[in-house]
Order: C-alpha cells, then sequence, then structure tokens
C-alpha cells in the first residue's frame, strides 16, 4: 500500500460541512467516478453490458440511476457518468473496463471533480440562486449539466426538493464552495 | 447657411424664424453619376468627400429609412486609431486626423472630444502585446503611451486596484482618442453634403441593381429606377442582404452588438477605458451617461436587439473594475447589426462588377473609421484605385492569404 | 434564447458555444477540391436575413453539437438536429 | 413635526411615526409612504431641479414615470443617484437631497439658463463652439460637462450585494392590478404554476389609488383579500417589490427584486436586490395605463401634476400637495379626481374642462370649454391663468394643479422585441399590436380596457386563453364599467414654452424648431431634442412630442410613427445585473493540486486565465524576484527542480480510430506513433494558422493523451468536438477531459531520473534504456499508487513529467521536496518556467498568437503532404509563404547589459524607423541566467538567412533602442543532447 495521504477538493484532511438554517453543505471525498462511452458500432453491446454492471438499464437522458455498488448519471449520447464508494473502488476505472472491454472508452474522472452534498428542506430556494433548473419539475433521479457562477456542474436530485448531489470542476471547488455557501446565507 | 455664434444669438432674438432645413428633401433624379446606396455615417461621408475632394457634384445618396438610423446612430461613439497591423493603423490615424478638423470642414460641431482612451492590461502577455501596438502605432505616427500601475493609479484613482481578480498592471494611452457625437456625424456630412449639391434621398429601399454584360447600370428602388454611372454600396449590417441581389456572397456574417448608457451623472471618467480582463468599455456624454458595452451577443442576427446574457457579462466587467457604477442604473440597452469580417478588418474594393463597389466589413470598428472610409471610398469610387491608405481592404486578401487579423482569430467573424 | 434540444429539452442558449453556419460541415474533399473550393468554404457565407442554419456547441451539457434553423430577423427556432450522423440515443 | 397636508384614511399606518430627512431638514411619516407623499403631507413640493434650464420642480406623477421628483438617496458609500421620490418606500432615518443645483434647491445659481433658454434652444451647440478648434475640449465642454448629469456618485465601492437567480413558471402575470390579480386567481385556482410580479410594494396596482368598489368591498379590500388568497396557493408566487424590466427571446423575462431597498441597511448576508431570470411558457402583461398631460405655458410649477397622481396621493397616501386644488381635463377623470379630493375635504378652487359640454357638479365649480394659458409662482404654484369658453381670461388661485390629457396604455414590454404597437382612435392612443413576443398576451388598462370590470374580466379571460383552460369561467365581480372615449386634447393653441418633457427641458417650441429644421422623423425629433432620452424614459411626454409632429407635418399620429421603447423598463442598478461576480469572484478561481502547498512555502501566485499559479518561491534574504527566479533556473539546470504543471490541458482521446483522427488534427503525422512513445505536435487551424502544440503520448493501440497549453485547453478540445462531430461522424472516437484528474509535475534537470527513482515503484525501468527520450507509461508510484510518467522536456534537461491522481497531488509534491533534499532539489514557477523555455527557443502563447503558421514556427516541415489535416491546404496560400516570411529566431543584445523588450519592433542596423521599415517584432524576452544576459525570441522576415545579423530593437513607447544580434532560438543545448541524457 502506498504512502501518500490524500487531501480533500477544499485542501482539508476532513470534508468540510456548512449548515446555514435547515440546510447543510457537505463536501463528499469518498466518491469514486469513471466515464464511460460506447464505442461507435458497439452501442448496443455496450449497453448490454452497462445494464448487467448496474443491474438495470443505463439512465436515459436527464436522468440517473442509484445502485450497488455503481451508480449512473447520463452525461452525453451513449455516454454515462459511473459512481461507487471509493474506499472500495478507488480504481474504478479498471474495474469498470473489466466489465465492458472494447465496447467502451472508459476514463478515470475520480478527481476531474469535488462532490457536495445540499440537504434540507429548503435546497430549492437556494438552487434557484445558482443555477438554471425548472425546479418546478426536478424530480427525484432527474440530473442535468448546469452552470453555477460559470462553472460547469452536475446537479443529481436524490429527493425532490429535499436533497441533491453537486459534481464541479475540483480545482475551483473553492469557488463553487463560496458560491453555494453564500446562496445558502442569501436565500435562509 | 453657414452655422455660427453670432447666427444662433441673432435667431435667438428673431425668434428662430430663420433656420432652415438641415437637408434638401429631393426627388430622385433619373441618372447620377455616383449613387450611394445607404445614408449612414460611411455613405454621408463618401458624399461629401466626393463632392468637397473629388469635384463630383452628381451624386445621390439613398437611403431605406431615415439618414443616420443605423449604427451611426447606435454605436458608443469612440474614436481612436490604436490598431496593430499595417494594413489598418495608417487608415485609422488618418481617420483620426479627418476627425480632429471635422467641424471646421462640415461648420457643424459633431463635439469631438479627444479626452483619451486608456486600454487597461492585467497579465504580462496582454502587456508584451500592448508594447507590440504602442510601437506599431508611433511607428506609423500615431501617439501612444504606455503607462505603468502608478500612473494608472493617479490617473483612474476610482478603478478596483484593491480587490481585482485580475489586477491592473498597466495602460495603454492614446491622448488623441476620445468620443464624437455620434447622430451629429450623420446629420453634419448630410448637411455638407447636401450644401454641395449631393441629393440625400430618404424612405427610398433599394430592391435591386440592373446589371447588363457583368455592368451596374444602377439601382431599382421603391421610388423607381435610378441610373448611376458608379454604385457605391455603404450598408454595414446589411451588407450580405443588400449584394446577394447582386449575386455575391461576402466573407462576412452579420451579429448584433449591444451597447447600453446610464442616467446622468455629474462627470466622474476622463476618456475611455477598456477592461483587458473581461468585456466592458465605457465612457461619459456630455449629458452625463455612462456610455457602455461589451462583445457582440455572438450569433448570426439582425434583429437589433439583443439578450441577457451579454447584458449582464458586461455588467460584470463594469463592477470588476469600478465597482462604484453599483448603484448608478442602466438607462437603456439597444443593439446594431455589426458586419462582422472573416479577419475582423473592413473591405473597400471594387466588386467582379464593373461599376459595382463595395464598402464594408467594419466589424463594431466602423464609427472610428467614418471619415476615412468615406474618403478612401470616394477616392475609389471617383478615381477607380485604392486610396493610399485603405489598399490592403481588398476582397481577395482571403484567396491570397494576406488577411489583416489584429485580434488572431481566423476565420470565425464573431471571435473578433 | 432557448434551444429545444433532442435529448435534453429546452436549453439556455447561455449553455452554448456558436460555433457558425452549419455549411461548416461539408469540408471540401481534399482529394478533388480546388483553391477556391477551399477559400468558399472557410471564407464566404450565405449570412441570410431569414432561415439560418448554425452548428451551436452544448459546451455546458451534454458537448454535442446541434444543427439549429433559426430566423436571424425574429432568433424564432425551427428546428434542432443533433449534428452527428446516425444520431445516438 | 405636523404633517400640514395629511388627509384622512389611506392605506399608511398611522400608529408608527418614520422620521426622514431632506436636504437636511427632518419630517415624519408613516410606513406605507413613498417619500414623495410624506413630503406633500409636509407641504413640500418643490423636489428638484430641470436637467437644462434648472426650473424648480415638484413630483408630476405618483409613480415609476416620474419626471421631476429625482433626489438622491442615502449617504456615504450607499448614496444613489436619481431616485424616483415617488417609488421610494419611506423607512426610518431615510435621509435624501436634492440635486442638480447649487447652492440650494430654493435658490440654484444655474436657474440662471432659464433667462438665456431662447439662446439654448434644441440643438443650438451643433451650430456653434467650433473656433477655434482647440477650445472645445479646453473651453467649451468643460463647462458644458460641469452643467452636465444630474445626481452624482459616491465614487466609493457599492458596499450591498447582488443576487441573480432563475425561476419558471406556466404563466408569468406582470402588474397585479385588477386585470393581474384576477388572472392569478384564474390561473392559480388552476394549479398552474404561476409568478405575479408588480413594481409596487403593495400590490393593487389603482386599486389602491381609487375609492371605486368591487363586488361588496372597496377596491383595495379586494385586492387584499385577492393577494391573501393567493398567497395560500404553493403554486403562486407572488413578487412585490419586482419589476420585470424586459421581455427577451423565447419567453425569457428580467426582472429586479428590491429585497432591501426599503430597508436602512440589507441583513446581513442578504443582498440589496436580485436579478431574476424568468422562463415563462406563457406571459400575461397586465401593467395598466400612465394618464397623460396637456401641455400648457408654464405648465412644469411644483403643484402641478397629474390628476390621477392627486387621486392617488389622496386616497392611498392621505396626502396632497395643497388644501386648494384645481384640475385641467379634456375627459371625465378629472372629475372622477375632483370628485375625490372634494370627499376628503380638499377646497376645488374650480375644474377646467376643455369640454363645452363637461359634466357640471353641485360640490365645485366647473369652467366649461376653458383653457389654462399661463401659470404663476416661482418655487411653487401660486395662480393658474384660465382662458374661458367666451375668451375672457380668468386668474384662478391654487396651490395645485392637476392635469388629465387621458390614459396611455403601458405597452412598452410589447415592444421589446421590436415589434411596434398600433394606434386606436376610439382612444385616441396606441395599443398593442404588431407582433407581441411571443407568448404574451396583453389584458387591462395595458391593452386599452379600462373600466375595472373589464380589467377584471380581460385579466381572467387572457388567463384562461393562455393556459388553456377548460370549463365554464367564473363570474367576475361586480365593478364600475364606465365606458371610455378620449378625444384627443395634447396642448393649449399658442403656447410655446409649454414643457413635454420636463425632465430634459424640451417644450413645444423644441418640437416645433426640429421640425422647422428638417429633423421630422421620430428618431430624428428624439435624438435632436433629447425629447424621452430622461431617466423616465419619456412615459409620459413621448406621445405629446408625437402629436405636435404629427400636426406640424399634417400627418396623422400614426402616420408619423412611435418611437420603440427599450429594456429595461425602468432604470436598473448596474449592480444587480452583475450579481456576485465582481471583486474576487469576478471569476471562478482555479488551483493547483500542489497549491496549498505552494502557499506553506510563500510562494507568490499569478493569474493564468482563471487558474492560479505558482509564478516563483523567494527564499529569505531575496529582495527581488530576478534573484529568486535566476535561482530557481539554475538551480534546476544544475540538478532538479520540480514545477506543477497540472494547468496544460489534458485530453483523453480513445477508440479504433483514435489515430486516424489525431492525424486530422495535428499537421504532422500520427498514426505509425509506437505505443509508450510520445510525439510533439502542432495544431492548425483550417484557415492554415497554428492553433496550439502540445504532445500525445500512445498509452494504448487505443488511447492517447493529449496535451495542450494551459490557454487553450478548452478551445482545443471544442475544436476536436467538432471535427468529431462535424467531419468524421463515422469515426470510432471518444473524447473527455482529464485535466483537473491528474496532478502533473514536470521534474527536470540532471538529476530528475535519479530522484525520480527514488519515487517510482522499482518494478518499472526508467533508465535511459527502458525509458527513453519521449517514452510513456503507466506505472505506480510510492508503493502502487497508479501514475503516468511521460519522458518530455520543455526547459531542454533531461526532464520528466509525473501524474498521480490531483487527491494525492500534495502528497506527492511534499514527498518529491522531501527525497530530494540530497539533490537539493529545487521548486520553480511559471517565471522559471518561461526563461527555460525561451531559452531553449520552444513557442508559446507568445509565439502562438493567431496570425503566425508552421513556417514562421520554423517548423514549416512539419506540415506532412503525405496526408489531409485541418489547414494544410489552406496553409499553402501565396500570402502565408512569402521568400521574406517571419521566421522566429532568438535574439541577443550586442552589449550584454543592455535590455530586450517583449513587443519591441526589429529595425535594420541602419536606415530610417518607421513603420515602412519594420523588420519583425520581438515576442517573448527574458533575463538568461545561463547566457548572462537578457535574450528574446521574435519574429523577423526572412529570419532564417540572417544568423549573425546585428539588427536595432526599437521600443519608442517605452523609450529604448537597442542593439541585437539574430541567433539561433536554441540559446541552450541545440543539439538537444541533455533531453536524450
Amino acid at each position: 500500500m502506498h504512502d501518500l495521504t490524500p487531501i480533500t477538493a477544499l485542501g482539508g484532511t476532513a470534508p468540510r460541512t456548512d449548515t446555514v438554517g435547515d440546510v447543510t453543505l457537505t463536501e463528499v471525498p469518498d466518491v469514486s467516478l469513471a466515464s464511460v462511452a460506447a464505442r461507435v458500432g458497439q452501442e448496443d453491446l455496450c449497453a448490454t453490458r452497462l445494464a448487467k454492471l448496474l443491474g438495470a438499464t443505463a439512465p436515459e437522458p436527464g436522468r440517473a440511476s442509484s445502485g450497488d455498488p455503481y451508480a449512473a448519471l447520463w452525461t452525453g449520447p451513449n455516454q454515462w457518468m459511473l459512481s461507487a464508494d471509493f474506499n472500495t473502488h478507488e480504481d474504478i476505472a479498471a474495474d469498470v473496463n473489466a466489465h465492458l472491454t472494447d465496447a467502451a472508452s472508459v476514463t478515470e474522472q475520480t478527481d476531474a471533480w469535488v462532490c457536495f452534498d445540499l440537504t434540507g428542506p429548503r435546497i430549492n430556494a437556494v438552487l434557484e440562486l445558482l443555477c438554471n433548473i425548472d425546479l418546478t419539475r426536478f424530480d427525484t433521479a432527474n440530473a442535468t449539466r448546469t452552470s453555477i457562477h460559470h462553472l460547469g456542474c452536475f446537479v443529481i436530485s436524490t429527493e425532490a426538493g429535499q436533497s441533491v448531489r453537486i459534481l464541479g470542476p475540483r480545482a475551483s471547488a473553492g469557488s463553487l464552495h463560496h458560491a453555494i455557501t453564500t446562496a445558502m446565507a442569501s436565500a435562509l | 447657411m453657414r452655422y455660427s455664434g453670432f447666427k444662433v444669438i441673432k435667431e435667438a432674438l428673431t425668434g428662430h424664424k430663420g433656420w432652415k432645413p438641415a437637408w434638401r428633401d429631393p426627388e430622385p433624379k433619373a441618372h447620377y453619376d455616383i449613387v450611394i446606396i445607404g445614408g449612414g455615417g460611411h455613405g454621408l461621408a463618401t458624399a461629401h468627400y466626393l463632392a468637397s475632394v473629388y469635384g463630383q457634384h452628381r451624386v445621390a445618396v439613398i437611403e431605406k429609412g431615415w439618414i443616420g438610423g443605423g449604427n451611426v446612430g447606435r454605436n458608443t461613439t469612440i474614436i481612436r486609431s490604436n490598431y496593430l497591423l499595417d494594413g489598418n493603423e495608417p487608415f485609422y490615424e488618418f481617420s483620426l486626423k479627418l476627425w480632429e478638423g471635422l467641424e471646421q470642414d462640415l461648420n457643424y460641431n459633431a463635439m469631438v472630444s479627444q479626452r483619451g482612451i486608456m486600454n487597461l492590461i492585467h497579465s504580462d502577455a496582454q502587456r508584451d502585446a500592448f508594447i507590440r501596438r504602442g510601437n506599431a502605432m508611433i511607428l506609423n505616427g500615431a501617439d501612444a503611451e504606455y503607462l505603468d500601475l502608478a500612473q494608472i493609479k493617479q490617473e483612474y484613482p476610482f478603478l478596483n486596484f484593491d480587490d481585482a481578480r485580475f489586477p491592473i498592471k498597466g495602460g495603454l494611452a492614446q491622448r488623441r482618442g476620445g468620443t464624437v457625437r455620434h447622430d451629429a456625424v450623420a446629420w453634419g456630412y448630410a448637411r455638407a453634403a447636401d450644401s454641395r449639391g449631393v441629393d440625400i434621398i430618404q424612405n427610398c429601399e433599394v430592391i435591386g441593381f440592373r446589371i447588363e454584360n457583368g455592368t451596374c447600370l444602377g439601382v431599382e428602388t421603391s421610388r423607381g429606377f435610378i441610373g448611376a454611372g458608379r454604385v457605391g454600396c455603404a450598408v454595414a449590417g446589411n451588407s450580405s442582404r443588400l449584394m446577394s441581389k447582386a449575386g455575391m456572397r461576402l466573407p462576412i456574417e452579420s451579429h448584433v452588438l449591444q451597447a447600453f448608457v446610464s442616467e446622468g451623472l455629474k462627470p466622474v471618467l476622463p476618456g475611455v477605458i477598456t477592461f483587458g480582463a473581461g468585456h466592458f468599455y465605457v465612457s461619459q456624454s456630455d449629458k452625463g451617461g455612462l456610455v457602455f458595452g461589451g462583445d457582440i451577443d455572438g450569433y448570426n442576427s439582425y434583429a437589433q436587439r439583443g439578450n441577457l446574457p451579454v447584458v449582464e457579462d458586461v455588467c460584470e466587467g463594469g463592477m470588476a473594475i469600478m465597482p462604484m457604477i453599483g448603484r448608478a442604473r442602466l438607462l437603456r440597452m439597444w443593439g446594431g447589426i455589426m458586419d462582422m469580417s472573416m479577419d475582423g478588418s473592413p473591405i473597400i474594393d471594387r466588386t467582379h462588377i464593373d461599376g459595382l463597389y463595395f464598402n464594408g466589413g467594419w466589424c463594431y470598428g466602423g464609427f472610428k473609421a467614418t471619415p476615412a472610409s468615406g474618403y478612401a471610398f470616394a477616392h475609389l469610387l471617383a478615381r477607380d484605385e485604392p486610396h493610399d491608405t485603405a489598399t490592403a481592404y481588398r476582397f481577395d486578401r482571403f484567396r491570397t492569404g494576406h488577411m489583416i487579423d489584429e485580434k488572431g482569430m481566423g476565420n470565425q467573424p464573431n471571435l473578433h | 434564447m432557448i434551444i429545444n434540444h433532442p435529448l435534453l429539452g429546452p436549453r439556455d442558449s447561455a449553455e452554448f458555444v456558436y460555433l457558425g453556419a452549419a455549411e461548416l460541415m461539408n469540408r471540401p474533399d481534399p482529394e478533388t477540391a480546388s483553391a477556391d473550393d477551399w477559400h468558399d468554404y472557410a471564407y464566404l457565407r450565405d449570412n441570410p436575413a431569414g432561415t439560418h442554419r448554425e452548428l451551436w456547441f452544448h459546451e455546458g451539457g451534454d458537448r454535442s453539437i446541434l444543427i439549429v434553423t433559426r430566423d436571424t430577423t425574429t432568433h424564432e427556432i425551427s428546428a434542432v438536429e443533433l449534428a452527428r450522423r446516425g444520431a445516438p440515443k | 413635526m405636523t404633517q400640514k397636508n395629511r388627509l384622512d384614511g389611506g392605506q399608511i399606518d398611522r400608529n408608527t411615526t418614520l422620521n426622514f430627512t431632506f436636504d437636511g431638514k427632518t419630517y415624519a411619516g408613516h410606513p406605507g409612504d413613498t417619500l414623495a407623499s410624506a413630503l406633500l403631507a409636509n407641504n413640500v413640493r418643490l423636489m428638484g431641479r430641470s436637467f437644462k434650464y434648472h426650473r424648480p420642480r415638484g413630483p408630476l406623477t405618483a409613480g415609476s414615470e416620474e419626471p421631476n421628483a429625482i433626489v438622491k438617496l442615502r449617504s456615504g458609500a450607499r448614496q444613489e443617484p436619481n431616485t424616483r421620490a415617488t417609488t421610494a418606500e419611506l423607512f426610518e432615518g431615510l435621509a435624501a437631497k436634492s440635486q442638480n443645483r447649487w447652492p440650494s434647491l430654493a435658490f440654484d445659481a444655474m436657474a440662471i439658463n432659464d433667462r438665456f433658454s431662447n439662446f439654448l434652444t434644441a440643438g443650438f451647440y451643433y451650430k456653434t463652439f467650433m473656433w477655434p478648434a482647440a477650445f472645445w475640449e479646453k473651453l467649451y465642454e468643460p463647462i458644458i460637462r460641469k452643467a452636465a448629469g444630474l445626481g452624482s456618485l459616491s465614487m466609493q465601492a457599492d458596499p450591498d450585494e447582488y443576487d441573480k437567480g432563475f425561476r419558471h413558471c406556466d404563466l408569468l402575470i406582470i402588474g397585479a392590478g385588477p386585470a393581474g390579480l384576477n388572472a392569478a386567481l384564474t390561473a392559480g385556482r388552476a394549479g398552474k404554476h404561476v409568478i405575479l410580479a408588480d413594481e409596487d410594494f403593495r400590490m393593487g396596482g389603482r386599486l389602491n389609488a381609487e375609492t371605486l368598489n368591487i363586488a361588496d368591498m372597496t377596491g383595495a379590500d379586494w385586492a387584499a383579500h385577492t393577494v391573501a388568497e393567493l398567497s395560500a396557493l404553493p403554486n403562486v408566487r407572488l413578487m412585490p417589490r419586482t419589476t420585470v424590466i424586459g421581455a427577451f427571446d423565447h419567453g425569457i423575462y428580467g426582472a429586479v427584486e428590491r429585497i432591501s431597498d426599503h430597508l436602512a441597511t440589507p441583513p446581513t448576508g442578504k443582498p440589496r436586490q436580485i436579478l431574476w431570470r424568468i422562463y415563462a411558457k406563457q406571459t400575461l402583461l397586465c401593467a395598466g395605463a400612465t394618464e397623460r398631460p396637456i401641455a400648457f405655458e408654464n405648465n412644469d410649477r411644483p403643484g402641478i401634476m397629474l390628476a390621477a397622481s392627486l387621486r392617488a396621493y389622496a386616497n392611498r397616501w392621505a396626502a396632497t400637495p395643497a388644501q386648494r386644488i384645481a384640475i385641467f381635463t379634456n375627459n371625465d377623470d378629472g372629475h372622477r379626481t375632483a370628485q375625490d379630493l372634494h370627499t376628503k375635504g380638499v377646497k376645488i378652487a374650480a375644474v377646467i374642462d376643455t369640454r363645452p359640454d363637461a359634466p357640471r357638479s353641485h360640490d365645485y365649480e366647473v369652467l366649461r370649454g376653458a383653457q389654462i394659458s399661463d401659470t404663476k409662482g416661482r418655487l411653487g404654484l401660486t395662480f393658474a391663468e384660465v382662458t374661458l369658453s367666451d375668451g375672457s381670461n380668468r386668474t384662478v388661485e391654487c396651490g395645485a394643479l392637476g392635469v388629465s390629457g387621458g390614459w396611455n396604455p403601458n405597452v412598452h414590454l410589447t415592444c421589446h422585441q421590436r415589434g411596434r404597437p398600433t394606434w386606436d382612435d376610439t382612444l385616441a392612443a396606441f395599443v398593442p399590436g404588431g407582433t407581441l413576443p411571443p407568448g404574451m398576451t396583453v389584458a387591462g388598462a395595458a391593452n386599452g380596457t379600462f373600466s375595472t370590470h373589464g380589467a377584471l374580466k380581460s385579466g381572467a379571460d387572457a388567463a384562461r386563453k393562455a393556459l388553456g383552460i377548460k370549463g365554464r369561467a367564473p363570474a367576475v365581480p361586480d365593478a364600475e364599467d364606465a365606458p371610455i372615449t378620449q378625444t384627443p386634447f395634447w396642448y393649449v393653441e399658442g403656447c410655446s414654452r409649454a414643457w413635454l418633457d420636463q425632465q430634459n427641458d424640451v417644450t413645444v417650441k423644441d418640437v416645433k424648431l426640429s421640425h422647422q429644421e428638417g429633423f421630422r422623423s421620430v428618431e430624428h425629433l428624439k435624438r435632436y431634442t433629447t425629447l424621452g432620452m430622461a431617466t423616465d424614459q419619456g412615459k409620459t411626454s413621448n406621445m405629446g412630442g408625437l402629436a405636435i409632429m404629427a400636426e406640424l407635418a399634417g400627418k396623422s399620429i400614426p402616420e408619423v410613427g412611435t418611437t420603440i421603447f427599450r429594456p429595461p423598463y425602468t432604470p436598473t442598478a448596474i449592480g444587480a445585473l452583475a450579481g456576485r461576480m465582481r471583486g474576487k469572484e469576478f471569476h471562478p478561481t482555479r488551483l493547483t493540486p500542489s497549491h496549498f502547498w505552494a502557499k506553506e512555502r510563500g510562494a507568490v501566485f499569478v493569474e493564468v486565465g482563471n487558474w492560479l499559479r505558482a509564478q516563483w518561491f523567494p527564499l529569505p534574504g531575496e529582495t527581488h524576484w530576478r534573484q529568486s527566479v535566476d535561482r530557481e533556473v539554475t538551480a534546476t539546470r544544475a540538478s532538479v527542480g520540480v514545477c506543477d504543471c497540472t494547468t496544460l490541458g489534458k485530453i483523453d482521446v480513445q477508440g479504433t480510430d483514435a489515430a486516424t483522427f489525431l492525424n486530422k488534427i495535428y499537421c504532422n503525422g500520427f498514426a505509425k506513433l509506437a505505443v509508450g512513445k510520445t510525439r510533439y505536435g502542432l495544431m492548425l487551424r483550417e484557415d492554415g494558422i497554428a492553433m496550439d502544440d502540445g504532445t500525445a503520448a500512445r498509452l494504448a493501440e487505443d488511447q492517447f493523451v493529449v496535451t495542450t497549453t494551459t490557454a487553450n485547453a478548452a478551445k482545443v478540445y471544442q475544436h476536436m468536438e467538432f471535427v468529431r462531430q462535424c467531419l468524421m461522424p463515422d469515426a470510432d472516437v471518444q473524447l473527455i477531459s482529464t485535466t483537473e484528474a491528474w496532478a502533473q509535475y514536470a521534474v527536470a534537470g540532471p538529476n530528475s531520473r535519479r530522484l525520480l527513482q527514488k519515487i517510482v515503484d522499482s518494478d518499472y525501468d526508467i533508465s535511459n534504456e527502458g525509458f527513453p527520450f519521449m517514452a510513456c507509461a503507466n506505472i505506480t508510484v510510492c508503493g502502487g499508487l497508479r501514475a503516468r510518467l511521460f519522458r518530455i522536456s520543455f526547459s531542454g534537461e533531461l526532464a520528466f513529467e509525473i501524474a498521480v491522481p490531483s487527491r494525492y497531488g500534495d502528497a506527492l509534491m511534499r514527498k518529491l521536496m522531501e527525497e530530494g533534499e540530497e539533490f537539493d532539489v529545487t521548486p520553480y514557477g511559471t517565471e522559471a518556467l518561461g526563461v527555460m523555455r525561451i531559452e531553449k527557443g520552444h513557442a508559446a502563447g507568445n509565439e502562438l498568437n493567431g496570425t503566425t503558421t508552421a513556417l514562421n514556427l520554423g517548423m514549416g516541415r512539419m506540415v506532412s503532404k503525405a496526408k489531409d489535416s485541418i489547414g494544410s491546404k489552406l496553409s499553402e496560400r501565396p500570402g502565408l509563404n512569402e521568400a521574406d516570411a517571419l521566421m522566429q529566431v532568438g535574439l541577443r543584445p550586442v552589449d550584454a547589459g543592455d535590455k530586450v523588450t517583449a513587443g519591441g519592433h526589429l529595425m535594420n542596423a541602419t536606415g530610417p524607423v518607421d513603420a515602412k521599415h519594420d523588420q519583425g517584432y520581438v515576442t517573448s524576452a527574458a533575463y538568461s541566467p545561463t547566457l548572462g544576459s537578457m535574450i528574446g525570441l521574435g519574429f523577423l522576415k526572412d529570419g532564417g538567412n540572417r544568423m549573425g545579423e546585428t539588427l536595432r530593437l526599437v521600443s519608442p513607447v517605452t523609450d529604448l533602442t537597442v542593439k541585437v544580434e539574430v541567433v539561433s532560438a536554441h540559446f541552450v543545448d541545440p543539439e538537444g543532447e541533455r533531453v536524450r541524457a
């Protein structure tokens, strides 16, 4: 086992948590991510193998699926982002690649992103200050790519109106964190 | 009628009965030596110089709406000659010199105000580029001045020096740059051209060109056919629209550029300031309004209006560099249609059709170019050869690879 | 503006990068094209006042490039399709 | 602190008193007051001065259309110029000052302009101030500018924050008057997502200003009840204090919500205002109507107001500008005002009605067929001169005069997409018409339906139609349904100094002069006279000017046309449009994986795009940045240095056609690159100009990792997507950015291999034989952590780039420092990086400036003729291949002590120094500790054949001229032995 100690995207040794009123923002470092893109001509094979891996057909556009060990998120035509528990699946790309082999191109994305969970009964009041999502129709398991203060992020509705997961560019974790917490202070 | 302080006083004392229309409202004649399509700044300036410099008096300017209703009345009124490339700098410097004598030439006060333009610098690479540009300006006989941070702080104490995301590192100034009362430019040129016999025909739309055996004989208009020895097109914004009537495709896309003015404020800005790390430039009009703008909306449009994202982008730039304007209010926003060319530089050239000449592709730099553009186009129309300062503005430069690309953005018009 | 993405539904045009006229997809055949063909492809545009087919890159979304048919005088959008042939699901 | 002109009733909270000051004097008002209503209640009519003639002015209106009562609100950094007293909500401690006057509001020296008004007519300045030319900037303009403007900025940064947000709805209703409220009820009860926005702090619109009843209650009570029901509906969002400023494409509306403007200061963390972008499937405009004035001689004195505004002050705010009031009207609405004021106990001096058949009244005198010929009163109205129907004159004493010329529908937002309103003869007004913004319908007074009943009904009907609500329509509550006909009466014959645009001082005379001088189109009139260009945007003045121009031109008003309204509906704080994107938050900041470590080391950081990079690492005792940079360069070349190069773009290119794809993207060949090898690649734009350069490492048969320059990462990725999706749609290629996934460090210098051998796990052979120059591999480090190793060099030394997952980047850097101690390992920043790449002659951003070709960069031979790649064809154009084309060269000062400046131009050793003799320019310059002098890279005409030639480097803008020698751009190790060592 190697001897390098990781730091979180916000630069800490432990994840950061911020609470305003009844809404909490939590940094979630224990997520491993891999991008899966079907090879041209192998779309169906990829779909079959992916379904087997996920235990369900891969999510449709604008949707996300949860599951054990793999959750998935539609990111583009014939393209998904798979996530798993970092502690058990740190080398997620290798694991997934082993299942999909030549049906897809798999790329490690774990540390390309910072992951936040925003939870509480009034998260929509915060979200409407951050990103252009139609919250009147943002149901559970909806997922979308959107821009938060000029940062391209994925927002996944894990429980409608109650909790979302936000994936943002890791290098800008500080700016994203600042944007979310100021919006919390403003809206709550 | 000559305008003067004396005349103003005389009229004031006699009930202003003596003022005449600034230009006639003539019926189109059957034939002119030269017909200019487009009663904007460039077309009217062309007519003025044709009449005053090149001795052409059988000239008409035809305008589909009201003169000065296009970009000359929609811009942010900035004049400058701070260009880098040899194809451009002598032309814009010539233009600036014409601005400097404009009022006396036209007997019309267009309020040419040389309060200077300052391009702010925010990175080492930008400094290198601006120093290269400043040198090019001086080597072409223009004025340029490099200011370090201390000098900027002294001249513009209200800029954001404390918590800037992209700190100011210096600036390139052109003291002879400034602003002009834009509408007055159109009116002044119209009045001067009219006084030398040029017919300015408003509400006359060109429907087509009459072209026989590769020669243009005149224009079909909403008010009938008008014959012409030579036809000059100066309708920037609508160039593709017009030239398609002559079967031409142009190296041009039409894009909307928005401009903004704030409520009237007591004077705070000495001259023009441009932000180097975002899309924002600003000056203050003599009425007190902050006149500002930024980047084009970025998609083909003839709609003369823009959308919110660019408004926000511009105001973000403004607040980044001048956080004091947060409580100033934006009063009006509007859009103009820009001839965005394939290298960001204009075209003043013959076409493949005899007797048909073209002036356009000004991107959003057309206003400052108005006098030189008119002069050079008049020269081309009168002499059938390019003016010394405009020899590079050829159609075929893209074919031969002699692009004039100040920004280095290549053949993507919305990036220039 | 709002672009009705074939896969994602209505999306704000601010999420997109405008790439220009759709003719840019018709790159000349390097084997046969003349210098004029290359010049016309790279530099000449119809630039119509009216219906215009153009490319929008969904950089802030699924990174698809869309062919949008839009009226340049009203901004009304009449059709949107994926640029990539054999539009995937 | 009496409120002399406070009446009974009204919607103000008399139990609470709010103290405020105007021009330093303290007054009292109540919650529910505006600044204007409170001042009127305190018998203050004079509130401002006009722009040009500095005429004394009081409020003309009771709303956002106000041209006159413009004040400076608050003080210090929160000072807010040009604020309408008529919409400013009163709060405890509010401090306002009048503006555009000196020394005081009552005595304004600049009022002298009024005496000379005859000389200062429309456009006078275009005709003079021309001689001598130089005097414009020196003399005339400074005087004009001194007089210009209204309020002043604090010149301090705005201390308040602004937010921006997004809201979506099925129906956006703009305006909460009878039409808007009833529409909201209809849509809300049907379960639709509704947003109801109103600029006022109290919803109800005119209902709050009238005494009319709806059903069995007053209009104001009905409004309150309706608002209560609506706020109980979860699907309805009420947005008071929210002005919809613009109608943009495809149902996107801009709206500004004033969160804290009615408070002394915003609560902690809360914004002053929020800019909402509202995405509405359907929109219903219920913006009501604006009363229009009648122009007559001296119609601008404080106390002269629109009649319905007087009524609003009396009914809603229980305030009146005077105890004795006259009314001048051409319609029945003026009589309604008289009646309401009379009921409130205000003495009606007379109702002057232009109509011979005007209705009579028992309560007050009606002068039928009469007109106002002039008025008196220096700082406020005292008398009105009336010409009676028989031609005789009469003086009417009054402290205020209500003027009613009829109503104009508020069509503004219907014009925001350049649609033009149409003329309605029965209303003698413009109504919404032509093409409305898609999805927008109009109801109520905004659509010319002026009666209360009509408004209620049209609101409900429009909502049902817009949303396709089926079923029987609920009954419309009983309300006044008086038919409205308006016979136009724009101005009193023979008046000249009769104000149309009161703020900009545009009079009837100016419009006549404009016509006389040929400025006859609406646009010319507006621009020549400045009519409608003031902060009120002509809401009360445009129609009058239009009507007079029409009369002069002998045309009808619609023939003359109308100026179209542009956003914003009312002036909007620039801060609100910027939101949080200011100061350090203007753009997001990108931090490198070693950032926190570098900060501990005391690194100096520099902005590189959105990245913050370590520029150099000063050591104790180093007083000048050059000392640090020189040390970093020397130490790296002597032993080993480490630099964080994570910011370079990394794009993962996979697929069976990956190699074919790269062959298309790069001008040089990639098809034959072996697995485990890296190659330098140059990318051209289709126009043949160099776009970017970098390396592509083949990690597998079907996988490459492409690197880009930091600046072009996004652009290159986009370009690749274009080629993949639009030009090679059938190719099997997948792209994804991994820039931030991997922390990547350059380890450079003769000892770099020895250092890395302590890091890289021993089962990987990184000897020169096992891992030669340009090799690449997936490896493990520090006991099993997956990593990538590339043997590439930007510095010209033996060098590697090593990458690990970003979260381990911090630890890896610390490890490298620790393990490198024995080699005196040195971290280096972007400056040293730059120096070393210049010493090595590598092109970077300054050379890849968007105008240079492979030929210019000395890589002309790299453009493969054996294959087609993007840009190869157009790069063959003659203009890009001239005999004396610019070529990249190295430059050394002849005198080693001399400075070399990037941006300097190159001139021959002798001969003139001007643009015509320009030989090229310097792109990059740095001090080279290795060579002991400054050096530069530049582009020189025919540079390839001018080695050894001496030139002059001139930089007049920085006052520099030095002699430089043309040398090879590869100052260090030209044979490239070190990188292969």
